[in-house]
């Protein structure tokens, strides 16, 4: 233990201790920018590039960066010294006087971190006239990029870099024309970029923010012609009540499905619907390749799960030798589209073009998975958009709710029913755990003793655990970042020395409830601690918590499918992997 | 066999180089071979013997004859006078500007008479491509001494004990910086030399590394031994392309000899050095930038702690230590720590290399014990300001360092006094102004290139020494206004409070510095609209003098606007709108009718 | 992601001066030395080609380029001229010089000439300030510059 | 070339290799050393000078006598060439005529070993000016 002194108080803090953790210990908040942290989750950005932190401590020459300063026994800071006010200022004034003063345009208005800064400073003017940066504005299917709003706080190129491995950002040039950019200052839609969006979710600033979709829903919605149907996908439901002043972890499902009906969706769906029939299709694939090795025959293991556009854009991208691991299983998102699209339009006697399914997803990703070619029939999307968690909250505003007031409603029928498994797919584990339970009992025959998997929960980056299969011991993983992800792929390429049979991979820290299109956590990871804690929340309290005892997942086998991995569900229900990597094109 | 009797040295630096000295050496030799003298006369391609201005430079020995500003021309008579018949060329002699006497001997010059050569000792004296010559003059013997005599520890204390500090610039003790990575265990540690010498207008590491390789290898192998590391690598510009080879040529001749590589004199030790590639990046000489540099990503500097003693190349323990530092180890171990410690000043001990530039008589490389003052560099070392004219400023520490005027001539030189004064020892760039320059666009010159080097990483130095260069740029324009000065003061000391590294910390001392010295200067701009060394173009316009004009026409030919009209034989006249300031009809007239003003 | 359009020479070339370096990431400074003393600049492909021999992100490489002054993605003009602007050469006009051979080659800083026959470039201190000011072009050194000289010195690459 | 393999091997090697570099070193002081000056124009050459000057090094050497020989124009005695100046530190240069192998012997063992004068000096008349 050290103890220190900041603005007069004595504060005991452990060694290795910051200015700034020890000063927060003490009540005393030093404003940051460029400074992150996801605590529990193995995430942090320190460059101590903004210098919004900086403290005096006695006895040195120039302030320090409280962000990167380890306490010391005796050390006398001063966090609020006529010297360190006006350093603070100064610099947060030069960082505005090279930022676009747009403020009431810009995507990020209200949750903008600099815009919170100089109100909290009480800056009123800026005196430095001088040069702006400009650059190109670039956008993909999911992203947009204007880095005249860029601060320079390196938190996209760490996330880009260090967590998710993508490696399409990177800081460029140097001095006033630094700046983070996809190489040759390109487009970032030809990098390496899989749109997993947590650049996105890191940003302080509106340099990166979503491509908004509000206005084609909209349209869509004043349509009479269209038949619009909506998903919403697991996460959403723990989340979107934080943007509208609720406790993170409020459990809004009920709302939600009221708000979605007042914005005028004819069909108020679940995405949790087809995460049940996600479960029927790549369990019931996984316990097929296992089988095959059991009679030893050849077959790909481990399975990887192919919920996650962004890790599916990731394994194209960076792993074209082994496309055939993954499930061929589509994800919940273009699942619930080919079935409403097919099935339910046939269903409800309309053309599918006369249908407009619109998605709510916790995620940037699902934005560009929703425009690929091969989940369009002639040009038809399956899912015609996909909004998130954000541009949702956004709309039900825009569309004069709150959804404080909206009653508890529940989907409509037939896609919109669900059980626990289909819940947790929100979180990272959830997914497996969900599979786990279906695969078990078909594999088996037996009722599970036990439904919490509990060694594949939690917010560890990654997670393994063995099940035991009545004697048929399954080797698990479990894992988020994509980093993460690549370790793994490439330990499997490597001979997979662990036996893995599956493997789950969300892009996302914590999974989709800590998605590019949630709320934006700021860095507080306890906000994604209680989204989790929510989700399992929310199981426990389903009657029916296996996918397989979902009674319109069991009638539309009956009805429609057939049996899983059957023929048509072969046809709707699955695809395939390209190779998206980058190749030579010899002269 | 005929015993030598002439030695011929000749400057093989990059200025002399430049300068033609390659082909005097070819000269040399054939004509030494056409007198059939070959075997009698030496001819050695040495380092820079410091003397810039007056290159190429070839010094005769024994008799330690001086010759300057040598054309390979000039090399037939050499022979022919001095080594056929012991005359000197008195024409080649260096000449006294004082008593406008010729002087032979360098001893005897003003520019040698003050100096001091610890860290040039071997610089314009042996052949730098040559280990046999290089160890005739005890070299290796400071390595020899640590390996079979003394422990790492002693060997640390020792350098403590010799006061030497870092002569990159900030001037920490070199031996507790030693001790700090000693202390560190580790499976593998690293000695760097940082050779990535970036301050324009300096160039001691590079005639080090050109003109004595070896010493460098020697102090990397002791500082190796002291402190656990087996491994040392030179971090060196890639524009040295010189200096690169003859580091290249002495580390192969170490391995060669055995003083490099495997069991080192037989005591066990190993240490082997390699070289790495700057890419032309000033801030890559702050250690935590260079090291990440070595490690193949952008310069960028780190926050310390951690310090590179405890983290640095590839995360382990690092000493990073420059040129010239290093340079002054093995003789400190050979010649004992108390033979260094009694020379400079009370807390600055050894000597300095200054680059000395400007507008001075003696351009060069100069090695001074701690302790000279100003005064005696530039006047007597320095032969004083170039066409008689007034010393205004001395810029020494180069970007990170300050604009001494002439209160400050008498500040005895070292870390402490200047910084004192508002300056910083630096590198050793040494830049000479007279009345010529202008002190604001001086300040503005050194923030460009501040701007150009910065990061980019902290808003302090990316943001706010540009904005500070978009305020000196108003005020050279003449738009300038009293608040613009307040607010450089303000964004200077902000600056130098809040920036990450040093080179940021450091990069408001040009402006502060003459904001200090030179404040009236900057009032000129400001108030008056006035550039009193004509320098602002925006602040200056070209005037001719009709009485002296005899109207030649020889301004109208060179203007490249056509901007310059009249009568021949008459007073020509200039058209302002037109004139874009190149100043070519300022240096063409002949009669000083085209004047300033 | 975008394809990599290379001759088979150069990436031939590329391959081998990975190949040297053992392939390593962390040797991407020391590569792209050698792949520019090879080329003279670093083309996009050629960094896109040194990226994937090396298996780092090419926007690493770029970042890297893009921060070094001596890494160019520019071809250099037949023959280079470099206005040394270090300190020595700035106090003895330097500047002067360097108008001169803008308002005579009718380029900027950084630039090559239409015909590809010179570029111009300034770099900070070539060690030879006694000669300041000092321009380079090739090799060759011309200390002691003045304006008007740069007429007689360009001359001098009339072919 | 064969690895050093020791300190002592170190400094032996350079024992021996310094004799290449003692011009130079001897060049860094000479004031405190011998310094002959041998006249070699055309006329003192032509006299033996060279001979005489070869000589002198070769048993200078083996005497161990730290001596700095340089070769200088003519003195202006050309009636007694070869002419050798001794100059010997703290002494007034003395300038020898007529010098042979067997006087330069002379000169090394007698008077810049003893401080012994010996036969043949010339006496100096004018101050030469360096």
């Amino acid at each position: 233990m050290v103890k220190l002194i900041i603005d007069n108080r004595p504060v005991e803090v452990a060694e290795g201790t910051t200015i700034l953790k020890a000063a927060r210990q003490a009540g005393i908040h030093i404003p940051t920018l460029c400074y992150f942290e996801l605590a529990g989750m193995n995430f942090e950005n320190k460059p101590g590039g903004c210098r919004v932190c900086v403290v005096e401590v006695e006895g040195r020459r120039n302030l320090a960066p409280a962000c990167a300063t380890d306490c010391m026994e005796g050390m006398v800071v001063h966090t609020n010294s006529a010297r360190v006010l006006n350093a603070r200022r100064t610099v947060v004034e030069l960082i505005l006087s090279d930022h676009p003063n747009d403020c009431l345009q810009c995507e990020k208005n209200g949750d903008c971190e600099l815009q919170a800064l100089a109100k909290r400073l009480g800056i009123k003017e800026i005196p430095f006239k001088g040069t702006q940066s400009t650059y190109k504005k670039d956008c993909t299917l999911s992203v947009e990029r204007d880095m005249d709003k860029c601060v320079m706080c390196r938190r996209c190129e760490t996330m880009c870099n260090k967590i998710q491995s993508v490696g399409a950002l990177s800081a460029i040039n140097r001095g006033f024309n630094a700046v983070v950019s996809p190489a040759f200052e390109e487009h970032l839609g030809d990098s390496s970029c899989v749109n997993c969006g947590q650049c996105v979710q890191v940003c302080p600033v509106g340099a990166l923010t979503l491509v908004d979709n509000i206005s084609d829903v909209a349209k869509a919605l004043a349509d009479p012609t269209k038949t619009v149907v909506v998903q919403t996908a697991p996460a959403v439901r723990v989340a979107l009540g934080e943007e509208f002043g609720m406790e993170p972890g409020t459990i809004v499902t009920g709302k939600l499905a009221a708000a979605l009906r007042r914005l005028g969706f004819n069909y108020v769906f679940d995405t949790d619907w087809s995460a049940d029939l996600t479960i029927m299709e790549e369990g019931t694939e996984l316990l097929g390749r296992v089988k095959k090795v059991l009679n030893g025959e050849k077959a790909t293991l481990p399975l990887f799960t192919s919920c996650c556009p962004g890790w599916v854009s990731f394994f194209e991208k960076n792993f074209p030798d082994m496309l055939d691991y993954p499930s061929t299983a589509k994800s919940p998102q273009q699942m619930f589209g080919a079935v409403a699209k097919n099935f339910f339009a046939k269903k409800i006697g309309i053309d599918r073009k006369d249908m407009v399914v619109v998605s709510i997803m916790p995620c940037l990703a699902k934005k560009s998975e929703c425009a690929r070619e091969e989940f369009a029939v002639n040009g038809n999307r399956d899912v015609d958009f996909s909004l998130t968690t954000r541009e949702l909250a956004h709309m039900i505003k825009q569309f004069n709710l709150d959804l404080n007031e909206m009653p508890e409603e529940d989907f409509d029928s037939p896609l919109g029913s669900s059980t626990g498994a289909a819940v947790i797919f929100g979180a990272t584990g959830g997914v497996m755990e969900a599979a786990l339970r279906t695969a078990y009992e078909i594999q088996t025959g037996k009722t599970l003793p036990r439904l919490d998997f509990t060694e594949v929960r939690g917010l560890d980056g990654v997670k393994t655990a063995t099940v035991d299969f009545n004697g048929l011991g399954v080797n698990v993983a479990v894992c988020y970042g994509l980093a993460n992800a690549r370790a793994m792929m490439e330990e499997v390429r490597n001979g997979n020395p662990r036996g893995f049979h599956f493997v789950e991979v969300m892009a996302c820290p914590g999974g989709c409830i800590g998605g590019a299109g949630q709320p934006y956590h700021h860095g507080n990871s306890d906000i994604i601690r209680k989204r989790m804690e929510a989700t399992y929340r929310e199981d426990a309290g389903k009657p029916i918590r296996k996918s397989h005892e979902n009674p319109d997942i069991v009638a539309i086998y009956k009805e429609y499918y057939g049996e899983p991995c059957g023929h048509l569900s072969h046809e709707q229900l699955h695809t395939h992997y390209y190779d998206r990597s980058t190749k030579v094109e010899v002269k | 066999m005929t015993k030598i009797k002439t030695h011929v040295l000749c400057c093989g630096g990059t200025g002399c180089k430049a300068s033609a000295s390659d082909q005097i050496i070819d000269e040399f030799q054939n004509i030494l071979k056409e007198k059939g003298l070959q075997d009698e006369v030496q001819v050695i391609r040495t380092g820079c013997f410091g003397f810039c201005e007056k290159g190429p430079i070839v010094k005769m020995l024994p008799d330690n004859t001086f010759y300057t500003q040598v054309k390979p021309t000039d090399v037939r008579k050499i022979v022919e006078e001095h080594i056929i018949k012991g005359r000197k060329v008195t024409d080649l002699l260096y000449l006294d500007p004082e008593n406008k006497q010729h002087v032979s001997d360098s001893k005897h010059m003003g520019f040698y008479k003050k100096q001091l050569r610890i860290a040039l000792r071997n610089c314009g004296f042996i052949n730098p491509e040559n280990i046999d010559e290089c160890i005739s003059r005890g070299g290796y013997e400071g390595l020899g001494k640590v390996l079979s005599e003394m422990t790492p520890q002693q060997v640390i204390d020792e350098i403590t004990k010799s006061g030497l500090r870092g002569r990159g610039g900030a001037g920490f003790p070199t031996g507790v910086k030693w001790g700090l990575c000693a202390k560190n265990k580790a499976d593998q540690k690293y000695v760097v030399c940082n050779a990535d010498e970036g301050d324009p207008g300096a160039f001691m590491d590079r005639s080090i590394m050109e003109g004595d390789p070896h010493s460098i290898i020697e102090a990397m192998a002791i500082c190796g031994y002291s402190i656990g590391a087996t491994k040392g690598l030179v971090y060196i510009r890639a524009e040295y392309p010189l200096a690169i080879h003859r580091l290249q040529v002495a580390i192969s001749q170490a391995r060669e000899y055995g003083l490099l590589g495997k069991d080192i004199l037989g005591s066990g030790f190993d240490f082997d050095i390699e070289l790495r590639y700057g890419a032309g990046a000033f801030v890559c000489g702050e250690e935590t930038a260079l090291i990440h540099s070595m490690e193949g990503k952008r310069g960028e500097p780190t926050f310390k702690p951690p310090f590179p003693a405890v983290s640095g190349y590839l995360e382990k323990p690092t000493n990073v230590n420059n040129v010239e530092t290093f340079a002054n180890v093995p003789i400190i171990i050979t010649k004992g720590a108390d033979w260094f410690n009694k020379i400079g000043s009370e807390k600055s001990k050894g000597t300095k290399v200054f680059a000395l530039a400007g507008q001075i008589n003696n351009v060069g490389l100069i090695e001074v014990p701690m302790g000279t003052t100003l005064r005696e560099i530039i006047y007597e070392i320095g032969g004083g300001i170039k066409g008689g004219r007034q010393f205004k400023a001395v810029q020494t520490g180069g970007p990170s360092g300050g604009c001494l005027t002439t209160k400050h001539l008498d500040t005895a030189i070292d870390y402490d006094s200047l910084m004192a004064a508002g300056s910083m020892m630096g590198s050793g760039g040494m830049v000479v102004m007279d009345e010529t320059s202008c002190m604001v666009a001086i300040a503005k010159f050194y923030l460009e290139f501040t701007c150009e080097e910065s990061c980019g990483k902290c808003s302090p130095c990316r943001i706010g020494n540009k904005r500070m260069l978009e305020i000196l740029d108003k005020i050279t324009k003449g738009n300038g206004t009293m608040e613009d000065l307040q607010e450089l003061r303000n964004l200077a000391g902000v600056i130098k409070d809040t920036a990450l590294c040093g080179l940021g910390q450091t990069s408001p001392n040009p402006v502060l510095s003459t904001l200090d010295n030179f404040w009236d200067e900057y009032v000129e701009h400001v108030v008056d609209k006035k550039c009193r060394a004509g320098v602002c173009k925006q602040l200056m316009h070209y005037e001719i003098n009709p009485e002296k004009c005899i109207g030649c026409g020889a301004c109208a030919r060179v203007c490249p606007q056509e901007a310059i009209s009249g009568e021949k034989k008459m007073a020509h006249h200039i058209d302002n709108m037109k004139c874009i300031k190149c100043g070519a009809c300022h240096e063409k007239c002949k009669f000083g009718a085209i004047e300033i003003k | 992601m975008a394809n990599i359009k290379i001759s088979e020479k150069n990436l031939k070339t590329v391959k081998e001066i990975c190949k040297s370096f053992g392939n390593k990431g962390g040797e991407v400074i020391n590569v792209l030395h050698k792949v520019q003393g090879e080329f003279g600049y670093l083309p996009k492909e050629i960094q896109e080609a040194v990226a994937m021999e090396l298996n780092i992100p090419v926007s690493r490489v770029y970042g890297i380029v893009s921060f070094y002054s001596f890494f160019t993605m520019q071809p250099k003009g037949k023959y280079p001229i470099s206005v040394c602007l270090g300190t020595a050469c700035y106090v003895r006009g330097a500047e002067k010089v360097l108008d001169e051979l803008k308002r005579q080659l009718k380029v900027q800083v950084g630039d090559t000439t239409s015909d590809g026959k010179f570029s111009l470039n300034v770099l900070r201190c070539v060690g030879a300030c006694g000669l300041a000011p000092v321009v380079m072009i090739g090799d060759k050194v011309y200390g002691r510059m003045t304006p008007d000289k740069v007429k007689d010195i360009l001359g001098e690459y009339n072919d | 070339m064969a690895k050093v393999k020791s300190l002592a091997e170190l400094k032996a090697m350079r024992e021996k290799l310094q004799s290449n570099l003692d011009l130079r070193e001897k060049s860094n002081d000479p004031d405190s050393m011998v310094q002959v000056k041998v006249a070699m124009a055309t006329c003192g050459i032509a006299a033996g000078a060279k001979q005489v000057m070869e000589h002198m090094m070769e048993k200078a050497d083996e005497m161990k006598l730290k001596i700095v020989f340089t070769q200088t124009g003519c003195m202006g005695y050309c009636h007694a060439e070869p002419t050798i100046e001794v100059k010997v530190p703290g002494k007034d240069p003395v300038v020898f005529g007529h010098v042979d192998n067997k006087k330069a012997d002379e000169i090394l063992s007698k008077y810049v070993l003893n401080n012994e004068l010996v036969e043949g000096i010339i006496p100096v008349n004018y101050e030469t000016i360096s």
